[in-house]
């Protein structure tokens, strides 16, 4: 394994050896094409020839990853850097990449069965999910400037496309326009702020740019400058305050499916670069220390979380209700990048830790708490209100139980996943000695609890009739399974998380 | 002490002490389902557990030694550094007060099958009877403070069940609660002088506790402290002055139980107490007790005189008597109180039963309806006369000796100390209105015309079961003083009995010169505003103390003539006034009461006690109550909204705070989150160009600020 | 099964939930015998822990630790010592009695006992967990069938009283999670091993124990409930089904005091001398506080929690006292009034069942009408009340005896409590019970069959502790000892 | 010839101009026009430092790329305001607020 440089703990390739270790990406474009070209081949409306082509793409990607995390790396070498230093190969990388298809995966499902998208060509959905995917893992494993463009831009604009999908839809293309001045304006400001940060080293590789920075003297307010920027560009995208206007309305406005792959999967690749920066850009130690990041992250997180938690204790959307709990829950995971390790003065193994673990705990809860919306848009009526749920919990059982689980463990209750997930995160904090960023955590859970709580007191504790019981609900088998493989990690991670624990671990302590 | 007691004995007093307990148990299940529900066994009960009381009493009388006495200890509670234990303390006083209680409780019994025939709980009636025997049994046989404590509170549970009998009558199920809480207010003394002396000594147990007052471990003002504690207690129970409100109300209970309970046994237990812990009182402790008692008696006594109903004019001489012991206790005629409190058990359950006869026969409690009922219940009215002529002092009877023996006490105090010379004389204007006022009664319910035909035609004798009791116990009142055998029984107790220290208590100003080897109580104390001559004793025949001091004998025996004298011709004239008054009808009560309206008024209405303890004392407990639960919902909890409770305008205190102020702590929280909530949704417009404005104004806040902040 | 009888205990009820879910809806009895056989045994085996337990033995007993997440050494480690065991076997004796007060529920009975016995085991857990992160998701897992339990089966204002009691017992939580992390990380090898963090005591600085402490005490403070934080006990227990008020009194108050018992007290020993007065007064206020509210009530159930936070009162005053005599009077007060209350509630249960109202203006002269009634309410109205011979005496009695020689003026004034409880006791009894019967409930039935049996074993318990307390006493004066001696350790 | 910094002063401008321009038009179409002046003054940014302080063409690639992303962007950008004019046949961003709160 001859590489043209070693770049910190990376072995720089050239570009052709570079392609055996970028198979995921790749086959998640050939499926691009091949699910347009069999979308062509069949006219039926609702045909779900695309879609099984997606998940068969999706499906091989993953194969492909956790192949690729097993292969085992020469001594020493952290991972690989591809193409020259464009896109690294580590396993940072690769747990990110595995996250973004098991979510891929589970949207394409729900889409299957949501009564959204009416009966139009789901060719392009399909197509489009592929290519959003392979964003994803791109925004994951770029440490060129050019890179983190390119991928930001490529998820961002498909989503423009995906949220406006349904055309009809006056909400939806209202979101769409939303969505797409407010992102461009965002990744415009990213750029000019990449720019700079090219003008002050000349280097385009975010490793190289560091330790030019860390060399040159008196660039402080310049990197201060460039990082809000980009800053602009990552927490639009992770929707934290300032950046999170467009959130409510996209959320509201896009395909419920849609949404729930918004607050899930870009958000986390949102949070991968936001740690590919920190950890590569201000890598060298105390670098971190200088432009006091800690406390910059901390406002950013509190504000992130308070405005989410208390704008959500007011709505009466569900939609809208979880939209500012995924803004809420993007507060907490900016609480571990704020973690800063007071001896190495650079990002807290503990943090990055939590930040990891935290993602796929919110993977499963939140897309369950969608898939309780969709399910129910599917039997009971298209209104979004919480109203409308009354009475639910008993007409259905399974559903009540799932969307209870969901639920408390958004709020963070043991002995479901979100609590050991939290616990991570305060750990971190605590750790890392920001006491009052801690307590308004707490707090903000606290707060959390009384929307959520607002939910299931619809669905259990307000009776609709005093008379008899309502005719029970009956799911659709496929939902059901659905609810079953999204609640039973939500559980199962909260009692026995180790092996998750050991996965996150291997993926963040090269690092450190 | 160590326990001492022999076995046999050992059984037959838990035999004493568990058969009315068992009585009880047996009729609150049982009762109904028995024949004749049950009186049968309980007055059995009794019965027997009086007869092994006699048995006890006789073995002491045999043994005579005014020392006897035998102790046995068991544990109770071990948790480490905190250890009691229950145990039996049996010596002549016990034999006495087990005499009393047993022969007052089987007697009422009997009184009460034909006084409560046919009534709606009558055996629910006979169990409470039996708990109360087994508490006052119990209060009577224990060795420590915390079983003291513990039969003490039993003791109130048992009145406030026998109070509450009729508790139809709402009167009734008041006077019930009004007599439990006064008596658990002067508890809280009592237990607070027991904590004082746990925590100072560590032990609850009478000796140990005696021993460590000789060995001068506490003393001084905590002792004091402690001593004014217990007699909190007395004062609840014996219905001192200022917690003697309850008495009188509690006459609402069937008059048997206010012969047993509130005549001889219970309201005995202050005096018993203060008896029993004699020792653990400073001198400072025993005036307290002394003026309370004495301020109790005169107050009393005057109240008396102008009840119109006669269980109520009974109750009030209960108080006065009850005064006139604790205040002999005070003045240190340890003896003399004992004794008046064993006469006084008798003829006044006499008296009690006598009216309840009346009362049976009559159907009514007040005296205006009575008068001439000599003729018509013969038995009632000799023993009914007996009682009173006990009670005024009259001499030969049992009341003379008592009260004799306390104004003779008193004397010596007074001579001993002119400033205490009070205390004498007021005693024996007592003695004087006492017998006026016994007189009265007996004038206008068995002499003189009846006034009220119809109920004096069908008046009759009550029956054998009622009319047994009363002689016996007119027996007694009569010839329970004579042969001076309790006196010699029944002597004050000397620390030096349980100084263990051999050394002698390192007290400054060493043994006072002129006194003898004999250890003095005072000895404790430096500066004594009482010079050693408390422990005089009138009696002058202190046959058993060691090494009295002869000097002082004259001085009491003079003491103890001028009393006797002067007691005789206080009960003399206190009879002809009330002959002249209601006997003969030479002054007419009716103008006297004219010209003396406003005496008469403040004396019917009890000097306003009840009215100011239901405005003081409850009304404002009340009063505060509604202002914390006012507090509560509103200003801590914030639960109703503003407007309700200003529109009710609920108290000044809460009109204070407008909602706006205080929306309540806690949902005052609650409130500011969603009104935040409130704000911050409204700026979310759904505009594009707002959400850029959002975007750079914040971005361009935190910039800035970081920037001044930074470099 | 005797080697793991704590995990058998505190997850059987778990076995019997599951049970439950698996059954066909429309067979309620079935559902309800199974439920009862369910919380049956946890009682057995209480009942075998209690005749097995080492009085000698003052340290852990009935030990298991199996590691649960070796990567951040949580270990699954359950033990009792004499200050659980009192509390394991009240558990499992009311939640066995509350099967038989729910017999009358009748929606939902599916759901009801299931979450019933997943209640059942977080309270097991909570007082046989040693591990404070095993301790601590026990205590949250009691907050989820709490709130559908009030919040379904209760009365008029459930929601609102649900929410309120999720939100306290939640902040209360949240801060006690910050303090347990604090706590973790401050050890060497970070551990939650609670005997590991009671001996590296020394690690903690000063003003790390005072601001831990407090933090915890608010936790702990708002489950007891403490003074300010007491407001949601009152429409929790109005609002609450019987059964449910009887578990959330009997046991749910006790994990307050038994929190800081277990783990501030060992583990923060400066901070527990240095805040002991501050307890003591916070005691007495509770004392005064709750009596005086009481008096002022209309709704039974509402007066009954205010006497509990009165009582529990006697629990605190007793804990700052640090004697023998105050520490055991307050974990036989917790004891104590775990039975009292549960029998108040059941009785205010059994008169809600015939009247289907709570107002004590509303009753009068119940004594004529419901005889065996009175009786009963008259022995549970006189244990609270503190009358000697009843089990309320005996642990009032050593708390204030432990805590006068500490805290004179403090056991003075709050001994003036005996008589404002008095009073409104009494007053009480007098109102709904003496007097006389008004006609609209001339057709009162007395109290019935399955009624007492949940009453008389209670009854039993409250008068053979008055008169013999030594068996309880006994089980925790060792252990208690050893807590009040760690909470001195400089 | 022209320093560095009048490049970057240009630059500048052009973004304030562009966030300005963004911010206070109503017309969908104007405010794309923002968006377009924002991403050029990131060019020229690069374009200066490519040839002021880079020794290599990377800068010089980065703007071609933002080149294209920008008509991307637009082609996109301008096919959802085609289809919301459709809806409400009006691309006046003020009206699109039928979401709020």
């Amino acid at each position: 394994m001859e590489g043209l440089e070693q770049l910190g703990t990376y072995l720089v390739l050239d570009i052709l050896p570079s392609i055996r270790w970028f198979v995921p990406e790749i086959i998640l474009f050939a499926g691009f094409t091949l699910a347009i070209f069999a979308d062509l081949t069949t006219d039926k409306p609702g045909a779900t020839r695309s879609a099984w082509v997606a998940l068969g793409s999706l499906v091989a990607a993953l194969a492909a990853t956790i192949a690729g995390m097993g292969a085992a790396l020469p001594e020493g070498l952290g991972g690989l850097s591809l193409f020259r230093g464009a896109v690294v190969f580590d396993p940072l990388a690769n747990f990110f990449k595995v996250l973004f298809l098991v979510a891929t995966i589970l949207v394409v499902i729900l889409i299957l069965r949501s009564r959204d998208f009416g009966l139009r060509k789901m060719g392009e959905l399909h197509a489009l999910l592929l290519v959003v995917a392979a964003g994803l893992c791109l925004m994951a494993s770029s440490t060129h400037l050019l890179l983190l463009y390119l991928s930001l831009e490529m998820v961002s604009y498909v989503s423009y496309v995906l949220v406006g999908y349904v055309k009809e839809d006056r909400r939806a293309s209202e979101a769409g326009l939303k969505y797409v001045l407010f992102g461009s304006v965002s990744s415009g400001a990213m750029i000019f702020g990449l720019s700079i940060l090219y003008g002050l080293t000349g280097e385009m590789n975010l490793t190289k740019i560091g330790a030019a920075l860390a060399v040159s003297p008196g660039t402080e307010p310049a990197v201060l400058v460039a990082s809000f920027l980009v800053m602009a560009g990552i927490g639009y995208k992770i929707a934290a305050v300032p950046f999170h206007f467009w959130c409510p309305d996209v959320y509201e406005g896009a395909p419920t499916p849609l949404t729930a792959f918004l607050s899930v999967a870009p958000k986390a690749a949102g949070f991968a670069m936001l740690a590919r920066v920190t950890i590569h850009l201000f890598g060298q130690a105390g670098s971190l220390l200088a432009i006091d990041w800690p406390l910059v992250m901390a406002v950013f997180s509190a504000l992130t979380m308070t405005l989410g938690n208390v704008i959500a204790v007011q709505q009466s959307n569900v939609k809208r209700l979880l939209a500012y709990s995924s803004i809420a829950h993007a507060g907490y995971l900016l609480m571990g990048l704020a973690c800063v390790d007071r001896a190495t003065g650079t990002l807290s193994e503990r943090g990055l830790f939590g930040v990891l673990f935290y993602l796929v705990v919110y993977l499963f809860m939140n897309l369950g708490a969608f898939a309780v919306v969709i399910a129910l848009r599917e039997k009971v009526s298209d209104e979004e209100e919480i109203d409308s749920y009354r009475g639910i919990g008993p007409r259905a059982p399974l559903l009540g139980v799932a969307m209870a689980i969901f639920l408390f463990s958004l709020t963070g209750l043991p002995p479901l996943a979100g609590f050991v997930g939290k616990f991570f995160l305060f750990a971190a904090v605590i750790e890392a000695e920001l006491y009052w960023l801690a307590v308004v955590g707490i707090l903000n859970s606290v707060i959390s609890l009384y929307y959520y709580a607002r939910i299931l007191k619809a669905m259990y504790l307000e009776r609709v009739d005093e008379t008899g019981e309502a005719p029970p609900l009956r799911l659709a088998p496929s939902h059901s399974v659905l609810l079953v493989v999204l609640a039973a990690p939500t559980v199962l991670l909260g009692i026995f998380w180790a092996p998750l624990a050991g996965l996150v671990q291997r993926s963040v302590g090269f690092l450190f | 002490m160590a326990t001492n007691m022999p076995a046999d004995m050992v059984t037959s007093l838990v035999l004493i002490l568990l058969l009315p307990l068992a009585g009880f148990a047996i009729q609150m299940f049982f009762g109904t389902r028995l024949p004749r529900k049950g009186d049968w066994l309980s007055t059995g009960l009794i019965g027997i557990s009086l007869v092994l009381g006699i048995v006890m009493f006789i073995r002491t009388l045999g043994v005579f030694d005014a020392g006897y006495a035998r102790q046995v200890h068991w544990p109770w509670i071990d948790i480490g550094g905190f250890r009691v234990g229950m145990g039996i303390l049996f010596d002549n006083l016990t034999a006495v007060m087990l005499m009393v209680v047993g022969i007052v409780s089987f007697l009422v019994h009997l009184f009460s099958i034909g006084y409560l025939h046919g009534d709606v709980r009558y055996s629910r009636y006979f169990g409470y009877l039996g708990i109360f025997s087994f508490s006052m049994l119990g209060l009577v046989l224990c060795d420590n403070l915390l079983a003291l404590y513990v039969f003490w509170e039993l003791v109130g549970l048992s009145s406030y069940l026998l109070i509450g009998h009729w508790f139809e009558k709402k009167s009734a199920s008041d006077a019930a609660k009004k007599a439990f809480l006064t008596t658990r207010i002067g508890d809280v003394g009592m237990f607070i002088g027991i904590m004082i002396l746990y925590a100072k000594l560590g032990t609850f147990r009478f000796d140990e506790i005696f021993a460590a007052v000789a060995d001068g471990e506490i003393g001084g003002s905590l002792l004091t402290w402690a001593g004014v504690g217990l007699f909190c207690g007395a004062i609840g129970k014996s219905a001192q002055f200022p917690l003697h409100v309850w008495l009188p109300d509690a006459m609402e209970g069937p008059t048997p139980v206010s012969a047993l309970i509130h005549a001889a046994t219970m309201v005995a237990a202050g005096v018993y107490m203060v008896g029993r812990l004699f020792l653990l009182f400073t001198p400072e402790a025993l005036l307290v007790i002394a003026y309370i008692g004495l301020i109790t008696a005169v107050m009393a006594a005057s109240i008396a005189i102008v009840q119109t109903d006669i269980k109520k004019a009974l109750a009030y001489s209960t108080i006065s008597q009850l005064g006139y012991m604790i205040t002999a206790l005070g003045v240190g005629g340890y003896t003399a109180g004992l004794f008046h409190l064993m006469t006084h058990a008798f003829f006044k359950a006499l008296l009690f039963l006598g009216s309840g006869s009346v009362i049976h026969a009559v159907h009514s409690q007040e005296m205006p309806d009575m008068g001439g009922l000599r003729k018509k219940m013969p038995v009632t009215f000799w023993t009914f006369l007996v009682a009173t002529l006990a009670i005024s002092g009259v001499p030969g009877l049992s009341g003379f000796f008592s009260k004799d023996m306390i104004l003779g006490a008193s004397l010596a105090f007074g001579m001993e100390h002119s400033s205490h010379l009070i205390i004498f004389l007021l005693l024996l204007v007592t003695a004087g209105v006492t017998a006026f006022y016994m007189f009265r009664v007996v004038f206008l319910t068995f002499l003189g015309r009846p006034r009220d035909e119809e109920r004096y035609a069908h008046a009759h004798e009550s029956p054998a079961v009622m009319t047994i009791p009363l002689t016996v116990l007119a027996v007694l009142a009569v010839g329970s003083a004579w042969g001076g055998w309790f006196q010699a029984l029944v002597v004050k107790p000397e620390l030096g009995q349980y100084r263990t220290a051999a050394v002698a208590p390192a007290v400054p100003g060493g043994e006072h010169g002129e006194a003898h080897a004999g250890e003095h109580h005072e000895a404790v104390h430096d500066e004594t505003t009482i010079p050693d001559a408390l422990h005089a004793d009138p009696e002058g025949h202190e046959t058993h103390v060691a090494g009295g001091d002869h000097a002082d004998h004259g001085a009491a025996h003079r003491a103890h003539q001028i009393a006797m004298i002067t007691s005789i011709l206080a009960a003399g004239l206190g009879i002809l006034l009330a002959w002249l008054f209601y006997g003969r009808r030479l002054f007419s009560a009716e103008t006297v009461r004219r010209r003396l309206a406003a005496v008469h008024l403040l004396l019917s209405k009890k000097y306003y006690f009840d009215e100011i303890y239901a405005v003081g004392v409850v009304g404002t407990t009340l009063w505060v109550s509604r202002a914390a639960r006012a507090f509560d919902t509103h200003v801590v909890d914030g639960a109703v909204n503003g407007t309700a409770w200003r529109a009710r305008g609920f108290s000044w205190f809460i009109g204070l705070f407008d909602n706006t102020v205080i929306d309540g702590m806690v949902n005052g929280v609650a409130g500011t989150v969603t009104a935040w909530g409130r704000q911050f949704r409204r700026i979310q417009t759904g505009k594009i160009q707002n959400y850029l404005l959002g975007l750079v104004a914040v971005a361009l806040i935190l910039a800035f600020v970081r920037l001044v902040r930074g470099f | 099964m005797t080697g793991h009888v704590l995990s058998w205990t505190t997850f059987f009820p778990l076995i019997g939930m599951a049970v439950i879910l698996a059954m066909p809806r429309n067979r309620p009895n079935l559902i309800k015998w199974t439920a009862a056989a369910a919380s049956a045994v946890p009682l057995v085996l209480s009942v075998w822990i209690f005749v097995n337990f080492d009085r000698g033995e003052a340290g852990l007993q009935f030990v298991e630790r199996v590691p649960w997440i070796r990567a951040f050494n949580i270990e699954y480690f359950m033990g009792i010592d004499g200050l659980s065991v009192p509390m394991v076997i009240l558990t499992a004796l009311l939640s066995f009695l509350c099967m038989f007060a729910s017999w009358n529920i009748n929606k939902m009975v599916k759901g009801y006992f299931a979450l019933f016995l997943l209640l059942e085991t977080g309270m097991m857990g909570v007082f046989c967990a040693l591990d404070f992160f095993l301790f601590f998701v026990f205590w949250e897992v009691m907050l989820l069938p709490m709130y559908f339990l009030i919040g379904i089966w209760g009365g008029p204002r459930r929601e609102y009283a649900a929410i309120k009691f999720f939100l306290y017992t939640l902040l209360g939580s949240v801060l006690m999670l910050l303090s347990m992390i604090a706590l973790y990380l401050m050890h060497d090898p970070h551990t939650f091993d609670m005997t590991r963090l009671w001996t590296e005591y020394g690690v903690y600085g000063r003003t790390f124990q005072l601001i831990v402490y407090v933090a915890l005490f608010i936790g702990f403070a708002i489950k007891v409930p403490v003074f300010p934080f007491h407001t949601w006990l009152p429409d929790a227990h109005v609002e609450a089904p019987t059964a449910i008020s009887v578990i959330l009194a009997g046991v749910l108050l006790k994990m307050g005091i038994y929190g800081m018992l277990r783990i501030s007290y060992p583990i923060l020993p400066v901070a527990t001398v240095y805040f002991a007065y501050g307890l003591a007064v916070l005691g007495v206020i509770n004392i005064l506080y709750g009596a005086l509210c009481a008096m002022a009530q209309k709704d039974l159930k509402k007066l009954v929690a205010y006497s509990s936070i009165s009582h529990m009162g006697y629990c605190l005053l007793g804990m700052a006292a640090l004697t023998p005599a105050g520490m055991n009077g307050a974990v036989l007060q917790m004891f104590n009034h775990g039975t009292t209350t549960a029998m108040l509630f059941l009785l205010v249960g059994v008169i809600y069942d015939r009247a289907h109202h709570r107002d004590i203006e509303g009753f009068g002269g119940l004594a004529t009408q419901m005889p065996v009634y009175t009786g009963i309410v008259t022995v549970a109205f006189f244990a609270s009340l503190g009358l000697p011979g009843l089990s309320g005496f005996i642990s009032e009695a050593l708390v204030f005896l432990g805590a006068f020689p500490v805290f004179q003026t403090l056991t003075i004034i709050a001994v003036i409590g005996i008589v404002l409880t008095a009073g409104y006791i009494l007053w009480t009894l007098q109102r709904m019970f003496l007097g006389t019967l008004n006609e609209k409930y001339k057709s009162l039935p007395d109290i019935n069959g399955r009624e007492l049996f949940t009453l008389v074993p209670l009854a039993i318990i409250v008068i053979v502790l008055g008169v013999w307390p030594m068996p309880v006493l006994d089980l925790m004066r060792r252990s208690l000892g050893w807590i009040a001696e760690m909470a001195q350790r400089v | 010839m022209i320093p560095l910094q009048g490049y970057l002063v240009i630059a500048a401008v052009l973004f304030v101009l562009g966030l300005f321009c963004v911010m206070t038009r109503r017309n969908a179409v104007t405010i794309l026009m923002g968006i377009e002046l924002i991403l050029n003054s990131a060019n020229v940014n690069f374009i200066a430092f490519a040839r002021y302080c880079a020794p290599d063409i990377q800068g010089h690639v980065f703007a071609i790329f933002v080149i294209i992303m920008a008509a991307a962007e637009a082609a996109i950008a301008l096919a959802i305001v085609l289809n919301l004019y459709k809806r409400i046949n009006s691309i006046d961003v003020d009206e699109v607020d039928m979401m709020r709160g």
